[in-house]
């Protein structure tokens, strides 16, 4: 998609925020409808409040982008605290996107629940604090809008009440995501110590020619790692990511979509975002070279999540862990910012692959809340045969499976392997067959959920469905992933397109 | 639009087979698999393509136009034919239409399923064959194993879970391995190449064009090594050249028997393709300088394949380790870079795709009769189903390379190129070419010991089954085979090789121009 | 030329015949009268009027050489491969012998196959005709490629043939064993065609109107005249030599030389008219014929000259003893067979090229003739092939006796019937060559010579125990009665087996010169290049082969020439004699006893199967491929599930460490960030500088 | 100035530990909350001094942030440990070990 000669402008330059005050505004009228009418005869109205919210954003966010809205520098607002370029219009659109999948696949898997509209609302301002953190220019902001996103996070997970699993998975999230932030607040502290501001325009000036670095080094140092703690708390990256398999498997499926796709995505734009803009590697290579630093986590993360992935028994957890996995994938994106090759590239690579994801992911785990709303059971075993019941799902779980691992049925195949060439391009070849050996891992164990499904026979516990029937809303969500996930590998090139623009923008190199 | 057409038609009929009622699925993959196998031979016989595609040559039936825009680089639909890749359409279209015809009696539950999956695995391989952008090719090349894993894993045999994961992690590893060494070719090219089309890396690559990758980091010698290894181990697993090999044994003896006629008969050919079109085209200097470890490796994998065979007792696993075997032939002709050496490994690729395909069938068959493969449980069958056991002895003396049948020819121009090749001084590929040759005495000794033990003497079978003579629509694809086996071996000229010769000059003529005389010698 | 070449338009209807009737009785032989027998019979009949034809032409002084069609060419490839038709006299006279047999033989096969009620006739019918097409085109061949492929095609034929009762384990084996043995001939054979053509860029042979062959080739170089690659860096001669006994494995294959001899008396599990055609004949003789195809090529080679006669002339008289003390009667055709074949590479080897050919033209039709007498006998016998159970035919089956008895004759070497001839030049030529300088040649013709005693002996043992005595069992009494499809061929045969000799009377010939050496001066007039006199001159030029004529000292030419006559005809008398002497009896006894542990040696075959069988059964199957099986399932098989299996039990220890204590999590996280802190502190050297 | 700012920043370095070793070492929810406030207040002691070394007023603000953030984290998991309690009758973190490995 090749962007518009001259960037369209909005009257009001707030109006670029359109996306995210939309969320924010259905969020708050979910609460109005709630309050009005607190019985819960009309869930259906709220989920389809919630969906119409999400999926207006989503549609605002994906004009803007096409019509090349902030291309370049973007639009900056509030003195620069919030810039909405393409990068974060980009990332609006996946979290938006996600959400709008995750209330339509809620509506089935959330029935006989009470306070519906908590959970709605809870996803929307979640998904609104995305969206803030997207277009956050400024430590502070990003630290609030992580917060925004964080707390109603901490509430779905541990939604189901009465559910064991839920709640403990609440707690845990909950206790190491206070940590995190603790440690994040901390590391911004320094930072601010160091730079004397939390603009991140102006932090990257301060560090300029580095001579606040030659004596105040560590101090900073050790912010930037703190720093760095927030987000791999964030985007579930070791050593912050212990909360991830526990949270996705207890959670409400839906929410594990929603946090796994979503909520990654969200950790990574800031991170893009901060240690692009904020710590010009040129300016800090000396002082703390956070390109190695990357490199490490990615290596250990990736290994971590896909080796631990490959002998679950139970295919929520195996997908929270290949969910760790595929955030060491992403972290190419900043690992392999050598200044060899062409970062955008690589840059670009991770947020297609975070797009991608956003669907095949969530995809893959809203398959997940279909199987719980049958009561079919959770482990491997419990599915095999269900292609005989249910084909249609089946074959949107294969493709969701398959493009996970990287086989070309969907866009998971391009964007996997436009990381690894870009690794190969930076020059750090070991990483890139990290990665392969990873990958190929990855294959096995998604290919045993297909295996289940198609090749071995029922054993006996798949009446249940006949007993719940084929759930609407959770069919149309699975479909329409698969449908979105297939969709991307030929088409990817609209978005493709845009990603580099965007990421060369941050990368301040001219496109 | 002609390729696309060809891949269009396989994957709507993919699509229509696989939603069709389970009874009429395979008469109606076998009349659907009849279009792309006439548009093929349409295109076979309007083929007006010159030259190698990679390099230069004027394409048949081309089409091209931008896909997608990788950062600085456009990947592009790129389309087209020349002598090397149109026999090998020929080859998969007319393959599948057999293998399906085989496989109405094997293949009796979830028939639609199957036969659409393998319209699916067609329209990849003509894809793979077709493409000459690396993306497209690849998003091919990868595709082909999702259809294949089914196949295995469901219609299989008892071991087929693991058969059908070991072949497909083993070569997905592969693919990305290659996929690793290949790009760093393409930034080594850096701002030289504006897309991913093939040809244009070709040439910038046989131009010289290749520069340091990663700011020096790796020179371009190294990148050049490195690449070539990481392209060549990867496509080798697929041809599979030993020690890459042991996927295919286990793939090949739990894939229903038509699966095993595709695998055999146009997969392993996916690599060889490969290895020629990228590794032997675009490096052929590293190629040479690493000529003695890559004859090794062709005259191993004949030699030790061949000895394999010869350790079996199951008729499949036979028929697995001799296409290692045969599949090093190719390799030799391709290192030799003569024109006879690499035109007679792409006629080996066509050609042994029939032939093993025609052993395959055939052993299929006899299972769908005996329900065993093992030599030790059946004797004298050539009693009880003649055409059958006719068939399998033309197949298996076509393998051991009786003249006038196409494997005969293919071999002889291997030998012939590889001899005269002077890749190795001092004449080290005639010693190369001598010793792999030999595989032509062992591959007869298994075969006729098999026969021997499983096909004549006294009629003897150990099972409960009747052993009855097969169906018409079984014999059927085993006749057309034979014909068109001894049709390439008295005609190759007027068939394929002109063409491939055709595609295959300008790789050789710029190489080594007094071999491709056939008077490249080592003595002064 | 374009005068006649209309009628060589038809030359390749002399293989395509006999290959439409392969097709007819193949697809229509059920419905047909006889199986499919008449159309071989036309078929067959039709190529030897042809043959004829072109042997006429060719005696009117047209040699003829057409190219049939490119096999491979175009601009693509540095050299083509043709097909062609070669005909000139020698391959016209070879394609007349052929076809004869051929002919006889489908005539036999209506007996021998289609009365005894045999099934699977069509089969048999088509192999047979595929093999004649096969043999036929083999012989006007025009270049070593064309020959090579044909060369296996028959085979092939003969694998099929062999193993026509395959419902018999014997015949299985058999075929697997022919063909098997002959693969590793033609694995050298095929080398020397790579060879060749890789050295010359042509494989033709020669004839009118062909420029360039690779003969001529091989001389202009060895003379310097021409430069061809030559390998290895050797001399063009010695590359030669190279490329010479590379094709000589093929040779020595086919023609069941010592030591790849051991197929051929297996081999007789086959019908027996197979046998008789196949066997002994045509395609044994291709072997030696392709010898002779390229004479000029190896009458450059002396050291090549050499080893084919001292191979033959040894596997005359090996095969000769183990002749000695066979049982069946077949099994003694066929070691009397491989001891011909040595005579005819004695002669070749020797230099004696016209002796060569003279001796296969007499060897096929007296060879074929005893063949087909003893597939009469056993007709006759109802299949039992053993001698001591006959005995006394001579009166119940007259024909049979009489023409077997020419047969023998002429096997024996016995003046004049025509193999007395033959042999004895054999002898003759490689005497002279050896006596004119070559010990290695002199030790070969006494082989040689030693050879025909026991061919006398082993020869008149069998016409004895078959025909003569006192019948030894009921059967013997009262023979099954054979009919004139059997006769026919018998008689005919019988006649020329007695007279052909006269087409080379050379001693003869040289008493009174008006008796003329058809043969000789027909082989001389061969066109350029492949002729006898060149060949000649090659041969005696010091430059090439370097052979000299020699004289028994004394003697002169003339005195040695019947010095050597009368000693081969006395010798074989003698071994005539003693088998007179030792069996003449009513009811023989068997006297293999006397040879004592002699005895077994020669009935174990000085135990060449056996070690061949080790080579390929134990050696290379047994041991050699069963561990390589073992290797790949266990080590190289076993590496990939080892690393599969590694990979899945890290993954279950990486799991242990999610404890689902958060505690425990908490500590974790607090670890790595220290860790991390302190390395990256130390790298980016933070303590440095501080707290300055 | 009085006070080096350095001295801030070893203050609330050593709160940060504190806090840090309040949560590795209590296993009570409600402990492990407030160990979280500790470290928060941390940051906070860095934000004012900084910002008062600075001379620019962003740290003082952005420590009102956080406390509001902190309260608005405590009410959540208040809320969180009050499930807590009625699912594992107990407010030990270390309990609750369904999910694990």
């Amino acid at each position: 998609m090749i962007p518009l000669q001259q960037t369209p402008t909005l009257a009001p330059d707030w109006l670029a925020l359109t996306p995210a005050l939309l969320l924010g505004v259905f969020a708050l009228l979910l609460f109005v409808f709630d309050s009005i009418d607190p019985d819960e005869s009309n869930d259906g109205l709220l989920a389809g409040l919630a969906t119409v919210g999400s999926v207006s954003a989503a549609v605002v966010a994906g004009v803007f982008l096409l019509l090349g809205i902030g291309a370049g520098d973007g639009v900056s607002l509030y003195g620069g605290q919030l810039v909405v370029d393409g990068m974060a219009l980009f990332f609006m659109l996946i979290f938006t996107s996600v959400a709008s999948l995750v209330c339509l696949g809620s509506i089935d898997y959330l029935e006989g629940h009470d306070d519906i509209a908590g959970y709605y609302s809870l996803v929307l301002l979640a998904t609104t604090g995305m969206a803030m953190m997207a277009a956050s220019n400024s430590l502070a902001t990003i630290f609030v809008s992580l917060e925004l996103l964080s707390l109603p996070s901490y509430g779905l997970v541990a939604y189901l009440k009465n559910n064991k699993g839920s709640v403990e998975a609440g707690m845990k999230y909950f206790l190491v995501g206070a940590l995190s932030s603790a440690v994040f607040a901390y590391g911004i502290s320094l930072i601010y110590g160091v730079t004397g501001s939390l603009l991140l325009s102006e932090v990257a000036g301060a560090l300029q020619g580095g001579e606040v670095l030659t004596d105040l080094g560590g101090i900073f140092g050790v912010g930037v790692l703190m720093v760095a703690g927030g987000f791999a708390f964030k985007t579930a990256s070791v050593p912050f990511h212990f909360w991830a398999p526990e949270a996705y498997e207890g959670a409400p499926a839906p929410v594990s979509a929603f946090l796994s796709s979503a909520s990654k995505a969200a950790g990574f734009v800031v991170a893009f975002r901060v240690f692009i803009v904020a710590f010009p590697i040129e300016s800090v290579a000396g002082t703390i070279d956070w390109v190695l630093l990357f490199q490490v986590l990615a290596v250990v993360t990736m290994t971590l999540g896909n080796f631990a992935a490959a002998t679950q028994e139970n295919v929520k957890r195996m997908l929270a862990y290949s969910s760790v996995g595929h955030a060491g994938y992403v972290l190419i994106g900043l690992a392999a910012l050598t200044g060899q090759g062409n970062g955008e590239i690589v840059l670009g690579a991770g947020m297609i692959h975070l797009l991608v994801y956003g669907f095949m992911n969530t995809g893959a785990f809203l398959f997940v809340a279909l199987v719980e709303y049958w009561g079919v059971g959770r482990t491997f075993e419990d599915y095999n045969g269900l292609a005989t019941k249910a084909p249609i799902a089946c074959v949107a779980m294969t493709v969701f499976m398959f493009s996970l691992a990287g086989l070309p049925i969907g866009g998971g195949f391009l964007s996997k392997y436009y990381l690894l060439a870009g690794a190969v391009g930076a020059g750090v070849w070991w990483l890139a067959l990290v990665a392969a050996v990873n990958s190929a891992l990855s294959l096995f164990y998604y290919s045993r959920v297909v295996k289940a499904m198609w090749i071995e026979e029922p054993n006996g516990n798949l009446d249940r469905i006949d007993v719940r029937g084929y759930p609407t809303g959770l069919y149309a969500a699975v479909v329409i992933a698969a449908i979105a996930t297939v969709v991307l590998l030929p088409a990817i090139g609209i978005f493709s397109g845009v990603a580099f623009e965007a990421a060369s923008a941050v990368l301040q190199i001219a496109p | 639009m002609m390729i696309e057409a060809l891949v269009g038609l396989c994957l709507v009929g993919a699509l229509v087979v696989f939603f069709a009622p389970d009874e009429y699925a395979g008469k109606l993959a076998f009349g659907w698999s009849l279009l792309p196998l006439a548009l093929s031979a349409l295109m076979y016989l309007n083929f007006d393509g010159r030259g190698n595609a990679l390099l230069g040559g004027s394409l048949a039936f081309e089409e091209q136009f931008t896909w997608i825009a990788l950062g600085p680089y456009e990947l592009t639909w790129f389309m087209g034919l020349d002598g090397i890749s149109m026999p090998l359409v020929v080859l998969s279209t007319l393959l599948t239409t057999l293998a399906i015809l085989s496989a109405w009696t094997p293949i009796d539950e979830r028939r639609n399923q199957f036969y659409g999956l393998v319209l699916f695995l067609e329209g990849s391989l003509i894809g793979v064959f077709g493409a000459l952008d690396f993306f497209v090719w690849f998003v091919f090349w990868e595709a082909v194993l999702i259809p294949m894993y089914f196949l295995v894993g469901i219609w299989g045999g008892a071991r087929r879970k693991y058969a059908a994961i070991k072949f497909f992690v083993y070569t997905n590893i592969a693919s990305l391995v290659l996929f690793i060494g290949f790009f760093g070719l393409v930034f080594g090219l850096g701002d030289s190449i504006s897309s991913l089309a093939l040809p244009e890396i070709a040439t910038a690559l046989r131009a010289g064009e290749l520069g340091p990758l990663a700011g020096g980091l790796i020179v371009p010698e190294q990148l050049r090594l490195l690449a070539f290894v990481a392209m060549f181990i990867g496509f080798g697993v697929k041809v599979p050249i030993v020690p890459f090999h042991t996927w295919l044994p286990d793939a090949h003896v739990e894939a229903p028997t038509p699966i095993s006629v595709l695998l055999a008969g146009v997969l392993l050919k996916m690599g060889t393709y490969a290895l020629l079109r990228f590794n032997f085209t675009m490096l052929p200097e590293t190629a040479r300088s690493l000529a003695v470890p890559i004859a090794a490796v062709a005259v191993i994998s004949v030699i030790y394949g061949a000895l394999l065979a010869l350790g079996q007792s199951d008729l499949k696993r036979i028929v697995a380790y001799s296409s290692v075997s045969s599949m090093g032939y190719v390799i030799l002709g391709l290192v030799a870079y003569t024109s006879y050496g690499i035109g007679g490994a792409t006629f080996q690729m066509v050609s042994h795709g029939l032939i093993s395909g025609l052993m395959f069938a055939c052993v299929g068959v006899i299972y769908n009769v005996t329900h065993t493969r093992e030599v030790g449980d059946m004797a004298g069958l050539a009693d009880e189903m003649p055409l059958t056991v006719g068939a399998l002895v033309a197949g298996a003396f076509a393998y051991a390379g009786l003249p006038l049948m196409a494997g005969f020819a293919a071999e002889f121009f291997i030998f012939v190129g590889a001899f005269q090749s002077t890749v190795i001084a001092g004449n080290g590929m005639a010693v190369m070419t001598a010793l792999a040759m030999f595989g032509i005495v062992i591959v007869a000794g298994y075969l006729l010991w098999a026969m021997q033990r499983s096909l004549f003497g006294p009629f003897r079978f150990d099972g409960d089954y009747e052993v009855t003579r097969a169906a018409r629509h079984d014999i059927a694809p085993l006749v057309v085979l034979i014909v068109v086996i001894i049709a390439l071996g008295t005609f190759p000229n007027d068939t394929f090789f002109r063409m491939i010769t055709d595609a295959v000059g300008p790789l050789v003529d710029g190489a080594t121009a007094e071999a491709a005389l056939g008077t490249g010698g080592g003595s002064p | 030329m374009a005068a006649e070449s209309g009628v060589f338009t038809f030359a390749p209807a002399i293989a395509v015949l006999p290959f439409v009737s392969f097709l007819v009785a193949l697809f229509a032989g059920k419905y047909m009268p006889k199986k499919g027998a008449v159309a071989g019979i036309a078929a067959t009949a039709g190529s030897l009027l042809l043959s004829l034809v072109m042997l006429a032409q060719v005696a009117s002084g047209h040699a003829h050489h057409m190219e049939l069609y490119t096999w491979v060419g175009g601009e693509g490839v540095p050299f083509e491969l043709t097909f062609g038709i070669l005909l000139d006299q020698l391959s016209t006279l070879m394609l007349v012998i052929v076809s004869t047999i051929a002919f006889l033989v489908h005539v036999f096969s209506l007996g021998y196959m289609n009365d005894e009620g045999e099934t699977g006739l069509p089969r048999y019918y088509a192999e047979l005709g595929l093999f004649s097409a096969s043999m036929l085109a083999f012989v006007f061949s025009d270049n070593v490629l064309m020959a090579f492929m044909f060369f296996e095609l028959v085979g092939l034929c003969s694998y099929l043939l062999i193993g026509f009762w395959f419902r018999r384990p014997g015949p299985a084996s058999a075929a697997k064993k022919a063909f098997l043995v002959t693969r590793f001939g033609d694995y050298f054979f095929l080398i020397g065609v790579v060879g060749i053509f890789a050295t010359f860029g042509t494989g033709t042979f020669g004839g009118p109107g062909v420029e360039e062959s690779f003969p001529e080739l091989a001389e202009a170089a060895i003379a310097g005249g021409a430069s061809v690659n030559t390998f290895f860096g050797l001399s063009p001669r010695a590359w030669f030599g190279v490329l010479g006994l590379l094709v000589l494995g093929g040779v020595m294959g086919k023609s069941a030389q010592f030591p790849f001899h051991t197929w051929l008396p297996d081999a007789m599990e086959g019908p027996t008219p197979v046998s008789a055609l196949i066997h002994a004949a045509t395609m044994v003789a291709a072997g030696v014929y392709l010898v002779a195809r390229m004479y000029g090529f190896y009458a450059l080679l002396p050291t090549v000259l050499a080893v084919i006669a001292f191979v033959g002339g040894f596997t005359a008289l090996f095969a000769a003893t183990m002749g000695v003390v066979k049982d069946e009667i077949k099994q003694v055709l066929a070691y009397s067979t491989i001891s011909q074949y040595g005579y005819i590479m004695l002669a070749l080897g020797g230099g004696g090229y016209v002796a060569g050919v003279f001796h296969l033209t007499t060897h096929a039709v007296f060879k074929a003739l005893l063949f087909l007498g003893a597939g009469s006998v056993i007709i006759a016998m109802h299949h039992n092939e053993n001698m001591w159970d006959m005995g006394g035919l001579k009166d119940r089956m007259p024909v049979t006796y009489y023409a077997f008895l020419s047969g023998s004759l002429a096997l024996a070497g016995i003046v004049p019937f025509s193999g007395f001839w033959s042999k004895d030049e054999v002898l003759y030529e490689t005497l002279v060559h050896g006596l004119g300088g070559s010990p290695l040649l002199l030790a070969a013709y006494a082989m040689g010579l030693l050879a025909v005693f026991f061919t006398g002996f082993y020869t008149f043992r069998m016409v004895l125990l078959t025909f003569h005595g006192e019948p030894r069992t009921d059967l013997a009494e009262d023979p099954e009665p054979v009919r004139w499809n059997v006769k026919i061929p018998l008689a005919i045969l019988g006649v020329l087996a007695a007279v052909i000799g006269v087409i080379n009377l050379v001693p003869v010939h040289a008493l009174e010169s008006s008796v003329p050496e058809f043969l000789h001066d027909w082989l001389y007039h061969g066109p350029e290049g492949l002729n006898g006199e060149h060949y000649h001159e090659l041969i005696t030029s010091p430059e090439f082969a370097g052979y000299s004529a020699g004289a028994i000292p004394g003697l002169g030419e003339l005195g040695t020439l019947f010095a050597s006559a009368g000693l081969s005809l006395a010798v074989a008398l003698a071994g005539s004699a003693v088998a007179l002497a030792l069996y003449r009896a009513p009811a023989p006894e068997e006297h293999t006893a006397k040879l004592g542990s002699l005895k077994t040696l020669l009935y174990e075959n000085y135990y060449q199967d056996e070690y061949q069988v080790w080579l390929a059964q134990d050696l290379t199957e047994e041991t050699v491929a069963k561990n390589a099986k073992r290797f790949d399932d266990g080590v190289v098989d076993g590496f990939v599930d080892r690393v599969s299996d590694v990979s899945l039990v890290s993954g279950h220890f990486l799991r242990r460490v999610q404890t689902g204590i958060v505690s425990n999590y908490a500590a974790l996280i607090t670890l790595g960030l220290v860790v991390l802190l302190v390395a990256f502190g130390i790298v980016g050297g933070w303590f440095g500088g501080v707290f300055a | 100035m009085a006070v080096p700012v350095q001295y801030y920043l070893v203050l609330s370095a050593a709160v940060f530990c504190i806090g840090l070793f309040g949560i590795l070492t209590r296993r009570n929810a409600l402990m492990f909350l407030m160990s979280v406030e500790l470290m928060l207040n941390a940051a906070n002691i860095n934000f004012v001094a900084f910002s008062f070394q600075h001379g620019n007023l962003t740290g003082q603000v952005f420590s009102l942030f956080t406390m509001a953030l902190a309260a608005a984290e405590v009410a959540v998991g208040i809320g969180i440990i009050l499930v807590l309690y009625r699912n594992f009758a107990d407010v030990d973190v270390t309990k609750a070990t369904t999910l694990r490995w």
